[in-house]
């Protein structure tokens, strides 16, 4: 137990032990002794079974540590066992709450490693699949963070349009939560009758939801208190730590690989018309649901970050239309899944795809035969939990679950 | 002797509370045990003040304190609140310099 | 009641203790009946504001049998103490906590004369043993053995205290005006139609309303300031390690108090048992029509009086399920920055509208040899104003003083 | 009335805690016991006062005293009370002279108490209904604790807060009253002559109104020093609040290393 402690990855110490690095006292805050205290990994909220070691001095936060590991499933490992056709669907259990896009993300760095390339009709479902699974990611993102914070009610909003969303993939694969439905070479099965019309139904009634949404959270007095002007990442801090996805936009920088990834991604995306959700000096584009920014907001808080998570499931709302309105104009078919025996070329593949928590990276090295030699995993999650230290640091111990909530992760893709 | 409850009755509570506090100053090494001494004396003193102004216990105008007393029973009280607050500000300063509440290592000042 | 049990002969320590236990047992009734009713009402409106139905089995179509079912639950639960825990003080906590909840109803009077104990210092009764309820949250937060639970146990004693400071303000307000710290009395002064209620007396009063609102609200822990127990932060704050029956006793106090507050607030600011339309009156149902018109119409008030306390329940309940929750030290900062300026700046508001609005300010001096037969006999200062040699002027603003509180007692002044 | 056994009841119940609770201050060793019994103890010297007929007082000490300074006692003990336990021991020598000096102290407490005969007595009273009234006072001996004919002493307190000592206006026109009757020369007779006795202004002395004017200019009520107590309570508050905030660096304290974090979490004691 001791010796898994010193070899963690999470040492943050600058003198190679694991003692805590001696901070210079706060002057102005009532010192008295200082506690360290375990947040998780039972604690409602840190999204699951993250464990951090907090230092606090009273209600003051000395340090943060996160540890991790609690939900390690050698998912790298066991994709150098399997052929990847058999391991798509431990993808899903990746992210479990954006399995689609974990499904994405695998299919097109196999089918980028085998130089295949899908039926467009294909491409624009998976888009259609993506995206829905994008809205609700965020969606479960944005409920969470209310509770976080203490309102219950938007999670229970957030989680009634979820339902419906999951109600849609269980029509289409037949599953909730881990969907396998996005494979290399293609889909599993083309749409059932009629759910265009019950996804678009969605689409029409969905809206109303967000604008609750905005009312209880993104505009209310006490979350704005809450949120503005707490955990702030600069960017050049995102940069170096590797954070991506909404975090990353949140402080500032307009990169989506939907937009600047590699062309075998951005190709699905070129003719979708959309947003990169990024605020400009402070400021976002109009897009007609979303509230202005508050004064007390600062680039790259608490704030930014969720609202950045806001609006870009307005601009999926935006993608999923014009991806039904593609899809059937399409014709074709929707694509062979990838037989399991399918032999790898002696090469290497690396991928990165835009999915909901962050970039999501596959490196698959084939051998010639169906099972890679090497399945490398770079997720999101990971890279912007490490950054939490840095963001906790001094802050108040309410604050923990705020910047923990704003960072949308999810241990699955953590641990993997 | 125990039946109607005399001025009496009342000061021997007080003096038990008085002396209970006096020697919690005396024998606790704790600097908060030791304030806790400070308000059981205050108490003690308090118990009398009110007791000699009893309207139940004195009644004629000339013996009891009338109000007097409790006036300053309420004195002391509103002081004691005050006492205990900076009392303990100077307890957690002294916490933080020494990692401890231990009146007998408070020796900087010894001559 | 006391008569009653006098008139049998009893010696009067047991008639002083039979009507004392009577009266306790009655009490406590009420004690039990809120906490069920407030928390079949939390669950259904919080139901409601979430867009379910909450309870609709238990018990039939409204699930009103659902909190005794709970209770039973509680009860049947194991009784688990942990290891760390200090046994005796975790044993006393809840207990405590209790006490202080069910001895501010001694006070409460739901009716005309309907108060176990009605008191000339009714009201500073209640501030001070509400106070007292703090005890059993700090002692069980210390005493679990767990640090969420002292930091639960710490945020409670430091918002608790503060909150004593505006809400002491608060109540002052409506006293000023009244001229009494009786709670039967401050309500009899509001007889007839609505607008004699004291909220509706002067801007003052009509403002400080909101900030007792809020500031009982924190004094409560109830959300969107319930810190010592905030689930997303501290776990369950001091109740952590409490389950089953000991639990059950912190829930029971919290309810009670919270309705004890609501039914405080009513009869300071809405009139106590009297209803916006002068019913009973009309009815003729008033103690001076005989005791059963006089006990009919108190059955009347008393109805009164449970409405309004339910009703300031059930707004909490709606803020609960609405708001998010505050930071600690924006908590403790509303409440020295602004609660307690404000507050005091509406009793100064209040007591020079009093003084403006009387008429011994506008008046012009009164004969000094005249003056001792306006002021009423009961008052002490009678005698004292014939003296010669007594400082005059002190003795003139004492009497008409006197004379101006027995004009409001006689509500010749109470609307200006 | 006289004989009701009542009062006594409830003086002995709250006496007992009171003493109950200050003996668990001074014997107990843990420190959060000793706030408990701390709490016993304040809460039943709340009760006394309240059976002594103070019930502005009492309740005062419920709120600031029970509500509030005990409070702070407790976040005192909270914040310090980690790592204050081992090796505090008072050595048994120091025990022992310290309870015989405390002995000692509570025997000339006691003596001082029961040497004054008076203390000791039942004394004369006068039933509130027929003093101020100016009718015919009846004397009667016993205590009487009547809470319901006593006016209250919210407004009399609060009257003297402000300067004006209503409550001595009731008592000239009750000194006024023939209390000086046989009764109560009687009750007095019984009580062997001292320098209590010799007091000028004893109840048998009748006063001059115009000469009770005079006296009472003197002593008009507590103006002066409930003004001199709120500023007073507005520098501890503002004192207070600077000391705990000093600017005193935290010395760097042992802290365990994060393995041993793991093992030590859940005991806060």
């Amino acid at each position: 137990m001791d010796f898994r402690r010193r070899k963690s990855l999470w040492n943050i110490s600058n003198q190679g032990s694991t003692r805590f690095i001696a901070l210079p006292p706060e002057e102005f805050d009532l010192q008295t002794d200082e506690i360290v205290v375990n947040m998780g990994p039972q604690h409602p909220s840190t999204h699951g079974v993250l464990r951090l070691i907090l230092r606090t001095d009273g209600e003051v936060v000395k340090q943060v540590q996160p540890e991790i590991g609690y939900l390690h499933r050698c998912a790298e490992k066991i994709g150098e066992n399997l052929t990847v056709r058999q391991f798509t669907p431990y993808t899903d259990r990746l992210d479990y709450l954006a399995a689609m896009n974990m499904n994405l993300g695998w299919a097109l760095c196999v089918e980028k490693l085998l130089g295949w390339q899908v039926p467009e009709k294909c491409r624009h479902l998976r888009v259609l699949m993506a995206e829905l699974d994008r809205i609700a990611s965020h969606l479960v993102a944005v409920g969470t963070y209310g509770l976080d914070l203490g309102s219950f009610t938007p999670f229970m909003y957030c989680f009634r349009e979820r339902e419906k969303i999951l109600n849609l993939f269980e029509a289409v694969c037949g599953a909730r939560l881990t969907y396998h439905y996005i494979v290399p070479g293609g889909v599993m099965a083309d749409l059932p009758p009629g759910w265009l019309q019950e996804c678009s139904r969605f689409l029409d009634q969905f809206p109303p939801t967000l604008a609750d949404l905005h009312a209880l959270l993104t505009t209310n007095y006490i979350f704005i208190r809450r949120t503005a002007g707490i955990g702030v990442l600069p960017l050049q801090t995102a940069i170096s730590y590797g954070c991506t996805g909404p975090v990353l936009r949140a402080s500032g920088l307009r990169w989506d690989l939907r937009r600047h990834g590699e062309p075998i991604y951005t190709q699905m995306y070129a003719p979708y018309d959309f947003q990169i959700v990024a605020p400009q000096e402070g400021q976002y584009p109009d897009d007609g649901i979303s509230p202005a920014v508050p004064d007390e907001a600062v680039l790259g808080d608490c704030w930014h970050r969720f609202y950045v998570r806001m609006r870009e499931i307005v601009q999926s709302v935006q993608i999923v239309r014009q991806a039904i309105r593609f899809y059937q104009e399409a014709s074709g078919t929707v694509g062979e899944p990838m037989k399991i025996q399918q032999k790898l070329p002696v090469a290497e593949a690396y991928l990165e795809t835009e999915s909901p928590k962050g970039q999501l990276g596959f490196l698959i090295v084939g051998q010639g035969t169906p099972i890679p030699r090497r399945v490398r995993i770079r997720s999101g999650s990971f890279c912007n939990l490490s950054v939490l230290s840095e963001l906790c640091r001094g802050c108040l111990v309410a604050d923990v679950p705020a910047i923990v909530g704003s960072l949308d992760i999810v241990l699955g893709e953590v641990d993997r | 002797m125990l039946h109607p409850v005399t001025l009496a009755h009342y000061l021997v509570v007080g003096a038990v509370l008085f002396s209970c506090g006096v020697l919690c100053m005396v024998l606790k090494r704790n600097a908060l045990g030791v304030l806790m001494g400070v308000e059981l004396a205050l108490n003690g003193a308090n118990i009398n003040w009110v007791a000699l102004s009893s309207p139940a216990l004195r009644a004629d105008p000339a013996w009891s304190l009338g109000l007097d007393g409790q006036l300053m029973a309420l004195f002391v009280i509103v002081l004691a609140a005050g006492e205990a607050a900076v009392a303990l500000a100077i307890a957690l300063n002294y916490y933080r310099l020494y990692l401890s509440v231990d009146v007998d290592q408070a020796s900087q000042l010894k001559g | 009641m006391l008569s009653w049990f006098l008139q049998f002969g009893f010696p009067d320590w047991l008639a002083y203790g039979a009507a004392g236990l009577v009266k306790a047992i009655l009490v406590l009734v009420l004690v039990l009946f809120v906490p069920m009713l407030a928390l079949w009402m939390e669950r259904k409106i919080a139901g409601r504001i979430q867009d379910r139905l909450g309870p609709t089995r238990t018990g039939g179509r409204f699930g009103w049998l659902q909190s005794p079912a709970d209770g039973i639950k509680l009860l049947m639960k194991e009784d688990i103490i942990p290891a760390a825990a200090d046994p005796l003080l975790f044993r006393l906590a809840p207990y405590l906590s209790f006490c202080a909840a069910f001895c501010v109803f001694v006070v409460l009077p739901v009716a005309d004369g309907w108060a176990p104990a009605g008191w000339d210092s009714a009201l500073f009764f209640f501030l001070a043993v509400a106070g007292l309820e703090v005890f059993g949250v700090i002692l069980a937060g210390y005493a679990s053995g767990s640090k969420w639970s002292l930091f639960g146990a710490m945020r409670e004693a430091a918002q608790v205290v503060s909150y004593e400071v505006p809400l002491g303000l608060c109540v002052l307000v409506p006293v000023v005006v009244v001229g009494s710290l009786d709670l039967q009395e401050i309500g009899r002064m509001q007889e007839g139609w609505f607008t004699g209620w004291l909220i509706f007396h002067d801007p003052f009063v009509f403002l400080i309303f909101w900030i007792y609102a809020a500031c009982a609200m924190a004094g409560l822990n109830r959300a969107p300031f319930d810190l010592p127990e905030a689930e997303s932060e501290l776990v369950a704050g001091f109740a952590t390690e409490y389950s089953g029956f000991r639990w059950a006793v912190f829930f029971m106090a919290e309810y009670a108090a919270m309705f004890a507050w609501s039914g405080l607030g009513a009869i300071l600011f809405f009139g106590g048992w009297n209803g916006p339309v002068p019913v009973a009156s009309w009815l003729g149902l008033v103690s001076a029509n005989g005791p059963v018109a006089g006990f009919l119409g108190n059955l009347l008030g008393m109805v009164n009086f449970l409405i309004k306390g339910f009703l300031g329940v059930t707004v909490m309940i709606w803020a609960r399920w609405t708001l998010p929750r505050l930071r600690i030290d924006q908590v403790i900062a509303m409440c020295w920055k602004y609660c307690v300026p404000l507050a005091t700046l509406m009793l100064v508001g209040v007591v020079l509208w009093q003084g403006m609005t009387l008429e011994w300010c506008s008046a012009p001096p009164a004969d000094a040899a005249q003056e001792p037969s306006s002021i009423p006999s009961q008052w002490p200062g009678r005698s004292a104003g014939s003296g010669k040699a007594a400082p005059a002027a002190m003795w003139r603003f004492a009497g008409r003083l006197c004379a101006d509180l027995q004009v409001m007692e006689n509500k010749e002044e109470i609307v200006p | 009335m006289s004989g009701s056994i009542l009062p006594t009841i409830l003086f002995f119940l709250f006496a007992s805690l009171a003493c109950a609770g200050a003996v668990g201050v001074l014997l107990l060793q843990r420190i959060v016991y000793m706030a408990g019994a701390l709490l016993v103890s304040l809460a039943g010297v709340a009760g006394l006062f309240f059976i002594a007929g103070a019930d502005f007082v009492g309740l005062v000490q419920l709120m600031v005293y029970v509500g509030g300074t005990v409070v702070l006692l407790a976040f005192g003990v909270m914040l310090t009370a980690r790592r204050s336990q081992p090796g505090w021991q008072v050595p048994a020598g120091q025990w022992a002279a310290g309870l015989a000096v405390g002995a000692v102290l509570l025997a000339v407490l006691l003596w001082s108490v029961l040497a004054v005969p008076p203390w000791r007595s039942v004394w004369p009273t006068v039933s509130a209904e027929g003093a101020p009234s100016g009718g015919v006072a009846t004397v009667t001996t016993g205590s009487a604790y009547q809470q319901e004919a006593q006016p209250g002493t919210i407004g009399p307190l609060g009257w003297a807060l402000l300067g004006v000592r209503t409550d001595r206006a009731i008592q000239q026109d009750s000194s006024q009253a023939p209390l000086d009757s046989s009764q109560a020369q009687a009750n007095f007779s019984q009580a062997p002559p001292n320098r209590f006795q010799a007091r000028p202004d004893s109840a048998q002395t009748v006063l001059d109104p115009s000469q009770e004017d005079a006296r009472q200019t003197g002593r008009s009520g507590y103006l002066l020093p409930f003004e001199i107590i709120s500023v007073h309570l507005v520098l501890v508050l503002i004192g207070a609040a600077f000391l705990a905030r000093a600017r005193i660096p935290f010395p760097s304290s042992p802290l365990p290393a994060v393995g041993e974090a793991g093992l030590t979490n859940g005991q806060a004691g």
